[in-house]
């Protein structure tokens, strides 16, 4: 298992950009888009450790081009399911760092009023449903939106977000094959980071396959580097054409790698250091950075103003989050029923 | 105007709400499947015939279905879920609670999860595991509303009701109340059924109801009790004891209004619930009621319930199970005298 | 997926009895213990027809070979779990037709003391876990009392009895991976009778092999026709070695047909007329005794002894559980608590 | 004899148990993972190394692992099943009151379920899914036990007691009070550390604890709620306010009769309660002390809860939501006033 996976990464080498995503500004977007919630990430994990931050946080550094090539595959109008770790996905899928970052600090102005927090962020107008940090619990619930979704013969398709710690999950096990004996828009996008929270996969999968589940079910599934944006945004879109065309669903395994701890404090001990630098190596914002460079397509002028744009815009953020205006304790009673 | 009982009375009321919406469908098991039963008490038959691909039939799998409802409902849907019988609600109640009930709250208010979910509860022959009354489990649980019918009218009204309704609404059915006749009858049935208008109508979700006015003592029950607190009335009015009996109808939000009224007027309250005494809605109800009218309280409140025991198989021990009416008689005699 | 389970039980040749099977007294054992469990179930319908019998039933005729031929593979010592329609299962496993016929009148006398019922039928003595009404429900605890088994080393096994509707719960796909992932010695034995209450199992499933699932979590499964006692013990013996050299677990899928409704008064209505004939004709009763005669193992006395003495011993039991004491209303209170 | 907080004298309790009976074990997700955290509440770190092969780590998978160990449990096994999250026990009901706690009925006595399952609740900055009080869903259900233990002393007792008890337990304990120092010390967490005897000891599993003696009004809590009832307690006393305070402690069977001694002294009594008022345990407890010790009551029993509403990630809000010891202040004084 462990060997299986290290075989599929190792030193692929980067291939060029297929001509379809020649535009560069889509590709210097996708890469601003995974800097972006890099940058975030540690300035989130910065003001937590710093005691700024309230409640605890799940991180996704390192996983920024599922999300991003996932999204980058969706229309406005689509929408995404996520997790307990939902910043990047959130960023990916459209919603501002300062929404976020306020609602991180529990302000009245973040995207759930504050009354979500970092588990739950989303934005319906913008198509992310908040968070469902009950593992798998938002498998069962994508398959329902992508159910509307057909019975309102809408071409919307539906991307649900989870880890391989979720596929062990009875709502995992229903909700896909619901969605795949009712043919649902949805694209199941389970994050294969090797860990739910400190168990390796090996231990509680003995097919180590996450996609060879989609077979059993009787649906296509797709094995993907999940740390190369171009061939995650190939895979979704894919996937989402055969949704709009009623073959639907489709299983993605994006495999790729948490370069963070679990959960606020983990350090992590339960991942190998070998393991650890050959991911490292890896990292999906360095690979795409060096393929844009060396396939001619971007200066480093273009990657270090990214930079700094993106520098600039948190920096902004981070301080109006920090003055954002909290609810007021009799806000606890609205929000309950509509 | 027609004479129906509770379950034929659903089957309208769906009916008419996926006429008059299209956004209304029905999601369960063995509920619309051609040459089967509509769902395991008759509710939804003939249904998948009038509205093709709009009764789906799931696979067995509770969690799954129920959260295909909530997040079908979010995005626009009205689903009614349909869940053979309560007990199976365990499953599901991770979706019903974690996500329908929260997902407004969480959200900050951005979304509604207008959904239905109809479960049959109560003792009826069928040992531990296809008997219990799962009212408790969900009544406070906030975000949602539950609603508990006992006749005919109420039950279309209250269902109309909560497909309208924007929340997620649990509607609890009570095996012995869906038809007294006919072949698929449950021995122990009771006689529900209402007089039932042509026209569309609904019932408040939130409205407890005066089944009988009394002066001296007011007995609180819902679904099948409710008809054992009437009879058991009627009895005590021949006994020369008057007693007033309201049916809770809703359990959550509770109608503290109509109850206080009453409650105001005879001093005294006992509350009839199948099921395990600890932990029931009667508790709720008892606390309630001694917080909010306590001062007009002249003895303290009592609860008739089951005993604190699973569900027994065997018909006596069923019937032992069960609150009767002679056992409301004698709470309610040793509380007025 | 009608065509597939149709192809593979149409006109199958009545091959000669193995070797190791060749004790007569062995074989009419087998025999004789499906005819005690149709007759069972047979006069019960009648006993429930007529109003005698309290509560609803899920009866078994048609599957009786998967009761028998499973359980002929277990020692004493060996444990089933079963379902809401047990009263097979429970009869091969060796629990007498009185305590079950007790049980089903309530009686103290019954195996469940009357507080279990129908769907609850078991005898821990017997080795027969309370049959777990919940669909699947008894699929981790299966897992969970062969976790027993390994822990304290013994040489138990567990067979866990459900049917084809259970493969879509999501405690099927949890109790089986951790049976997978820890070598549990436990069979799953699925009764493919095609329908899941009123549900044919092609509306629920889109692939449409139980046996292939074993795969997919990362064991072996396997098919075998389950109106065939012979084959049905066969494959279960191989799974028990398999259980006991550590090598478990195994999913059988048994393809059989329920011959009667679902449950009390269910009419049948949606099984097609074809269907119903070409299952009736596959009868596992009426083909092992063909199989019997003409294999020239055993004579048409035989048969007839064998009916004759069930139909006594089932008068008799019938006599007695209509007899059999009831329990105190006081009784309610007790056997909450150990 | 030595100082231990919560997850200490937890952790020595199973291993204690452990050693004593080979049949004990432990299951759940990332209990037991070299170079992880012993459980998301470090209960059992060290314990793999410790006990090679009895600290079972599962998938993600609470609804297979609990009923694995309610089969484990029914062949002779001890199984201590932790739940990472109380919240996620709504995934694994179905077999905690489906199967364990109605299988020793349903087979007439035949067998008993004697596992433990450990669950923290509590509000904690997680958000509406890691952060309710999960008591009220399962007080009051027939054949299962339930205990919150509010300091190390008693957790300890209570899990050796639960672990020896032959039928299925659940122990809650609350996020704030594993430990109040070291690096995985919660925000807002309070100081339960006990002084724990060398030896072995049990506490029962169905004893309430007087905490503190008053004569004017009986507080009743459990978990953080008895912290912050005593608390309040003291500064009542500053203000001529004599507070008796009870930790309950055992949630089902709740002991009445220490319950009673003290109402029957007092005459007046307010529960506190973390989790929506409606339907909470207090509710229960409102009831039953009504019921039995009416007559000595001065006045109606109080709850003090949390709003009706699910638990809101904000500080400020989360600080609105649970109750405190102002709230149970403002409480007592006007009921005693
Ligand atoms: C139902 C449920 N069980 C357990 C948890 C606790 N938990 C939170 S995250 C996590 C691991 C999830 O792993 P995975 O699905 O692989 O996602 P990743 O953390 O790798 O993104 C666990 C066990 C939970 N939130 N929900
Ligand atoms: C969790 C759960 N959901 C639904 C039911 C209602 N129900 C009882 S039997 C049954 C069908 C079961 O089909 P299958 O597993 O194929 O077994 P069979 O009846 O064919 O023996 C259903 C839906 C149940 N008992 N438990
Ligand atoms: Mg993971
Ligand atoms: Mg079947």
């Amino acid at each position: 298992m462990a060997q299986q996976i290290t075989h599929i990464i190792e030193n692929p080498p980067e291939p060029a950009i297929p001509a379809v995503y020649g535009d560069k500004s889509f590709l210097l977007g996708l890469y601003e888009r995974m800097v972006l919630i890099r940058e975030f990430e540690e300035r989130v994990k910065f003001l937590f450790l710093e005691g700024a931050m309230p409640g605890t946080i799940h991180q996704c550094q390192g996983q920024e081009a599922t999300a991003v090539g996932v999204c980058a595959a969706l229309k406005p109008d689509d929408y995404i399911t996520s997790t307990f770790r939902g910043h990047g996905h959130a960023l990916a899928k459209g919603l501002s760092a300062q929404e976020l970052l306020d609602e991180l600090f529990g302000a009245v102005t973040g995207c759930c009023k504050g009354k979500g927090g970092s588990m739950h962020v989303g934005n319906f107008e913008k198509g992310m449903v908040p968070g469902i940090a009950i593992v798998a619990g938002g498998i069962p619930l994508a398959a329902g939106m992508a159910l509307a979704f057909k019975m309102q013969k809408t071409a919307q398709v539906v991307a649900c977000f989870f880890g391989d710690g979720a596929v062990a999950e009875g709502a995992f096990h229903e909700g896909v094959n619901m969605a795949a004996i009712w043919n649902l828009p949805v694209i199941f996008v389970c994050e294969n980071n090797l860990y739910g929270a400190s168990t390796r996969i090996d231990k509680v999968m003995k097919n180590p396959s996450v996609s060879d589940r989609a077979a059993s079910y009787g649906f296509p599934g797709e094995t993907v580097d999940g740390n190369d944006v171009i061939a995650v945004c190939e895979a979704a879109q894919r996937a989402t054409d055969a949704c709009r065309n009623g073959r639907g669903p489709v299983l993605l395994e994006l495999l790729t790698y948490r370069r963070t701890g679990h959960s606020r404090r983990d350090p992590c001990h339960y991942q190998q250091k070998d393991e650890r630098e050959a991911w490292f190596a890896r990292d999906p914002i360095d690979r795409f950075a060096r393929r844009l460079l060396e396939r001619g397509k971007v200066s480093h002028d273009d990657i270090d103003v990214i930079k700094a744009r993106v520098d600039h815009h948190l920096t902004v953020a981070v301080e109006n989050a920090k003055r954002a205006p909290q609810p007021a304790p009799a806000d606890i009673e609205t929000d309950v029923f509509a | 105007m027609k004479r129906q009982g509770i379950a034929e009375a659903l089957r309208d009321g769906i009916a008419e709400e996926m006429a008059r919406d299209h956004r209304v469908f029905c999601i369960g098991e063995d509920i619309g499947v051609p040459g089967g039963w509509g769902g395991a008490f008759t509710v939804t038959l003939g249904l998948s015939a009038k509205f093709p691909g709009r009764i789906i039939d799931t696979p067995i799998a509770e969690l799954g279905f129920t959260g295909i409802a909530v997040g079908a409902a979010m995005m626009g849907m009205r689903p009614i879920a349909d869940m053979q019988y309560g007990d199976f609600l365990f499953l599901a109640s991770d979706q019903l609670i974690n996500n329908a009930a929260k997902m407004r709250y969480m959200s900050g208010g951005k979304t509604s999860v207008p959904m239905v979910m109809r479960a049959p509860i109560g003792a009826t022959g069928r040992g531990s595991q296809h008997a219990q009354s799962m009212e408790r489990y969900f009544t406070g649980v906030p975000g949602l509303k539950v609603i508990a019918p006992s006749n005919a009218y109420d039950a279309k009204g209250m269902l109309k009701a909560a497909v309208r309704d924007d929340n997620p609404v649990i509607i609890f059915e009570h095996k012995l109340l869906y038809g007294s006749k006919g072949a698929r009858a449950e021995s122990g049935a009771v006689d529900a059924t209402s007089d039932i208008p042509d026209g569309d109508y609904t019932v408040p979700l939130d409205k407890a109801a005066v089944r009988r006015e009394g002066s001296q003592v007011t007995i609180l029950a819902w679904l099948l009790m409710l008809h054992y607190g009437l009879s058991a009335a009627g009895t005590l009015a021949q006994q020369g004891i008057d007693a007033e009996v309201i049916d809770v109808r809703s359990l959550s939000p509770i109608d503290y209004d109509t109850i206080g009224a009453s409650i105001r007027k005879t001093g005294r309250a006992v509350i009839v619930e199948e099921g395990p005494k600890t932990g029931g809605v009667s508790a709720e109800l008892a606390a309630g009621i001694m917080e909010r009218f306590g001062e007009s309280l002249l003895a303290p409140v009592v609860r008739v319930a089951s005993p604190d025991v699973p569900v027994p198989f065997s018909p006596i021990l069923e019937n032992a199970y069960r609150p009767d009416a002679s056992r409301i008689i004698e709470a309610v005699r040793s509380l007025v005298q």
